[in-house]
């Protein structure tokens, strides 16, 4: 095994083991075969697993996710494919009112064991229709578990988690983090849904991120560190189950917190999380709580644009030297 | 009906018809009792009953394997019961008891009957056409030989998720039916006002290259029969087929609706079209008695009664069953 | 004038006053003609407009919002029904990715004046698919006004506003309101977008409220008043703009904020809301802030069950009772 | 060209089809730089160049009338350049400048020039179909007799939106022009690979009772009659067409796609029949000299030499850009 991994081919990586092991796991989504996907994320698949596994689709959002929910409820445990994530609106319906619902509408009858891959997030300058952080559209439902890693064996640990879950799972892979590299996942390695991951300790702040957000919480805390703040930083890796406890521990240590997050701060996944800390963890507050979020506008497509609607590391840094100075 | 007795019409004999015809007969009655009770307040919510359309539920069922998967509408109480849902069940959930079908928690337009393949009413229009695909790929794939149907109406045939089921469907040659109860109604809006061509459904089959069938949906044999081939095709590889069940339905769209908006001559020579006088037509010249027919029609009309009492009887659901089985562990919890 | 109206009365003579001031306000959607609304929303409209004005469409609720959507871009104001808010999923991708977007991103060359108006919310055992209240499915997206009125001269003031303006709007009729009473509009009447309206004047708590939590928060005080705990009740008429200022002075006054919703605690609207308040407002604060809202369910058919998943009067009251003692 | 010159390709003169081999050269080099500038960084984010199909775009809108609407998918530049956009105003906007077409925020995939009717480019395959629908019916109920044209790619025609757009433009007899691009590639998939039917526009217009026609979509004369005589019979209130060009792209899907999926042979064959040598064969029938066709071509380069010379010296969009035209009022307050 190389000694590093890309997070994109964690993707794959994490595909392939599962369908290794379990020949009920099977793959759709449009050029995910002999084109190996349009982010290189499902490269080897058709090759190693042939084409009932690995399934080209026409253009047809709804078809694929509704056809996936159908195999799902009848023996399978299919792994769709959304190119985009922002063409989860196109199947929305699927992601709002069938799949999570369905298990919950019929007293438990069915079980919906699927998958729904996506890349997620901006940062490339694929404009306002390529570029979003979408986790707060499906976190607005309940009835789904999202998976959302930063790193690329958390790729392949929560993939196999995912895959194996008897319910269903939006997976957000995140462009921006595609090229970044990491130790390779120990065999069999599997990542509970549903608990986050201390990155870095600290005393003086708590810094709550996901994905993206999480090498930028980071590096943030490193110049923090460098101005005297001790800044912990968690990734939560799921935003379903959400890991409050985590956070609430954190707080016990730090008593302020900052919640860093891609989507925009309208409708944000954040505001769940500080409404929760707002009300149960009111008493370890010794300071206002923040959130850093994307601006309420859409994604513009010029760089030195799009650098001002994400949040980025000198923002981050800023905002939680005046609150750490609070 | 297991895979081997899937014969043709002709060759069913007077006992199996006088079942199919039992079948309508405990439908019909189940809807009526439905109706009333939705009048009478015993029914909260909403209900879209499927009496008229008795036949196509009925009929395709019978053409099919106790293995294969049927979807249905929020108008799916007779695909629910001709997929052995029983009618104590359905008046159960549609009262909000513990008994009922889906524990209360579904309601008239989620009826479920999973351990017999009817694997759910879905009240957005169009939505489950893909999960039928969807079934059919994953026959196919564990290589069963299970057939998909999905039941819809003729308004569905101009949302998307309809054209994207086709054509999915007709390119992966996938065992799927698409099954449209063309009852020539939308809510209140009649379908020809909406639609570009004439016949909803049969007419789009063309755009995906399969093949399609207008069938008199209210004549239980002519669905069996079209069923039956359809499914053989599919079983056999040779992919999706469209059929056009042309039928009618006696109550409204919905809850109260009164159906105004339907011209009283149109109504009148559809209630002379019924599909329980088709099927009685049909005993007839299978030499089967008034006598026997009224027998089934008595058995029928007991086990509905009986369904009326026991639904009446049953406990109310818990009010705990709210917060159960949204996830598979049954639990609900999307936080520490 | 009759000195009472429904709020579903109101909703076509809302719609009605602005077709009789303004040719380009044109209707569509599915059984508002002939039929006159499956709510009876649109009730005389076909009569006094005719078919040109008030179109019956076929279910294709993307065909719908597009067309409205192009219709906005040359010249008219579409007023579009999607029946049940529910169905706001089938055609996700206009009301998240175009509608919201298209003047953004071609540097503001385009306008979009038009209003998706929609039946939302539960409590009439509709099930799962038929009930949800999913204002914060378009929350999440910025780019969209969002108007919920709870009284039937809201709803004339906000629709006269909705369609008056330049910006797209949502507006969220509540089914459970629809057979409620009130005084008739006054001839002329608009509310401006994006100011709340303080419906209960109180020391002690801040109940904020929107649409059918209204009168929920509104009997909730007044049995609170029997307690000795004084609520103002605020009803925040629209998500966006967000009239965070009148919250923030409101609890200048009480120090204790709840915000009860009707859509699901997970990704609700209140959370940022919350989020704001336990930022900028935290030294407001004696008190954890409490919000309360839908459980993290899909809305279960039978009423008993219904009646665990929305808040009602008794749960409000004794979790009000609970914040007060803190 | 105005109304009163949409004569048939027939009449047309030599000047006249010099300026539409003119302005495909103008397409074509504009193409090129654009892949260029992409390749060496000065152009980010993405691009998808439709160098190969300008045939589609020029004659599409030298058939139309100025005041038509046109909305385009993210392979939309030579859309925008037809509907009157700048080479300049095209590079700038893809370099991220602020004299750019949509001021930087919205690139490559969403040209849009309102001024002339372009009513934007899309990057949701399918999105806009159900816009020019509605644009249709603005026309109509404003009683102006504009047109409205949605073109779109092959793959386009296997989502619901394209359906929907179909029937409902059918029902309402809307003057509305669906014209496909069939480049006969997804994104890298063949697009015969996922599509019931051989012609994936022109064969499903029937489903929608929409006559239909398949073109050689790189012969600009055969496209413009095409398009006008659909847009006359639009303007006379006889409804939508369907319109499948067949054509090419010379370049990859997007970015630095070496688009090695398509057969050589395949390739080659294309690249034979460019519509740049088609209208140059159709400008030698009408006695154009060669000379004439090369200062039209030196015209072009300068054009186009031009534009980038001026987009690279352009300033940088200003970032404060960010946060302007959200809302009519020019911002973006979500909240007081
Ligand atoms: C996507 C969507 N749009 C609208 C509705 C509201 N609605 C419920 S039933 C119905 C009519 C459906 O007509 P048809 O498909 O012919 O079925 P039928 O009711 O006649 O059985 C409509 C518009 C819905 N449930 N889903
Ligand atoms: C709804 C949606 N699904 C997928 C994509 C990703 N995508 C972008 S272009 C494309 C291929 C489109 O093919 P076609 O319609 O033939 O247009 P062409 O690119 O050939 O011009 C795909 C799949 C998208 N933009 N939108
Ligand atoms: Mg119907
Ligand atoms: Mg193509």
């Amino acid at each position: 095994m190389a000694d590093v991994i890309t997070y994109r081919d964690a993707v794959a990586e994490g595909i392939a083991r599962e369908m290794r092991r379990d020949p009920s796991v099977v793959c759709l989504g449009e050029d995910i075969g002999a084109a190996e996907g349009v982010f290189k994320t499902t490269v080897g698949l058709l090759k190693e697993f042939g084409p009932d596994r690995v399934w080209d689709t026409p253009i047809s959002e709804q078809a694929i996710v509704g056809a996936a929910m159908g195999a799902a409820m009848t023996g399978m445990r299919p792994v769709a494919e959304i190119m985009f994530s922002d063409f989860l609106a196109c199947c929305y319906d699927y992601i709002a009112n069938e799949i999570p619902k369905v298990r919950y509408m019929t007293g438990g009858q069915v079980t919906v064991p699927l998958v729904v891959r996506t890349a997620n997030g901006g940062g490339l300058g694929f404009g306002a229709q390529h570029s979003q952080a979408v986790e707060n559209w499906v976190f607005a439902v309940p009835g789904l578990k999202i998976a959302a890693p930063s790193t690329s064996d958390d790729v392949v640990g929560l993939m196999a988690a995912a895959i194996r879950s008897d319910d269903p799972v939006v997976f957000f892979e995140h462009k921006g983090l595609l090229a970044t590299k990491g130790p390779p996942a120990a065999e069999g390695h599997v990542v509970e849904l549903g608990r986050a991951r201390t990155m870095r300790d600290g005393d003086d702040v708590t810094l709550v991120a996901l994905a993206s957000t999480v090498p930028v919480a980071l590096d943030a805390a490193e110049r923090l560190a460098g101005e005297g703040v001790s800044a912990e930083v968690i990734d939560l890796r799921c935003l379903v189950p959400l890991d409050v406890a985590a956070v609430l521990a954190s707080l016990e240590k730090t008593s302020r917190l900052v919640v860093i997050e891609e989507n925009p701060y309208q409708g944000g996944w954040g505001g769940t999380l500080v409404s929760v800390v707002a009300d149960e963890g009111f008493d370890l507050l010794d300071a206002p709580i923040k959130r850093i979020a994307a601006a309420c506008v859409p994604l513009p497509f010029a760089d030195a644009l799009e650098a001002q609607v994400i949040p980025g590391v000198d923002a981050v840094t800023e905002r939680v030297l005046e609150l750490a100075a609070y | 009906m297991t895979e081997t007795t899937v014969r043709p019409a002709s060759e069913l004999d007077a006992h199996d018809v006088l079942a199919l015809y039992e079948q309508m007969q405990l439908i019909r009655r189940t809807e009526r009792a439905a109706h009333d009770l939705f009048m009478s307040g015993l029914v909260k919510g909403t209900t879209h009953l499927a009496a008229g359309q008795e036949a196509v539920a009925v009929g395709a069922s019978a053409a099919l394997r106790p293995d294969d998967y049927v979807f249905a509408t929020y108008r799916g109480h007779h695909h629910a019961m001709a997929r052995g849902a029983t009618p104590e069940e359905c008046l159960a959930e549609l009262m909000s008891r513990a008994t009922g079908l889906c524990r209360a928690k579904g309601g008239s337009m989620h009826l479920t009957k999973a351990s017999s393949g009817m694997l759910g009413s879905y009240a957005i229009v169009g939505s489950h056409l893909p999960m039928a695909v969807g079934a059919a790929w994953s026959a196919r794939l564990r290589g069963t030989e299970q057939v998909a149907v999905a039941f819809f109406g003729d308004g569905t045939t101009n949302i998307g998720a309809f054209h994207e089921s086709l054509n999915l469907a007709a390119v992966w040659r996938l065992p799927v039916l698409f099954v449209c109860e063309n009852n020539f109604y939308m809510e209140y809006t009649p379908i020809g006002a909406v639609t570009a061509v004439p016949h909803p459904a049969a007419d789009r089959a063309g755009a995906h290259a399969l093949p399609s069938e207008v069938i008199d949906g209210n004549d239980v044999l002519v669905v069996y029969d079209a069923v039956r081939r359809a499914a053989e095709r599919a079983r056999a590889g040779d992919g999706p087929t469209v059929i056009e069940a042309e039928t009618y339905r006696h109550f409204g769209h919905s809850r109260a609706d009164p159906a105004t908006y339907r011209p009283a001559d149109e109504v009148e020579r559809w209630l002379d079209h019924d599909p329980l006088d088709i099927a009685r037509d049909r005993l007839g010249a299978l030499n089967v008695s008034d006598d026997a027919v009224e027998q089934a029609d008595a058995r029928a009309r007991r086990v509905v009664d009986d369904a009326i009492e026991a639904a009446k009887n049953a406990p109310d659901a818990d009010p705990a069953e709210a917060f159960t089985d949204v996830w598979a562990d049954g639990g609900n919890a999307w936080r520490t």
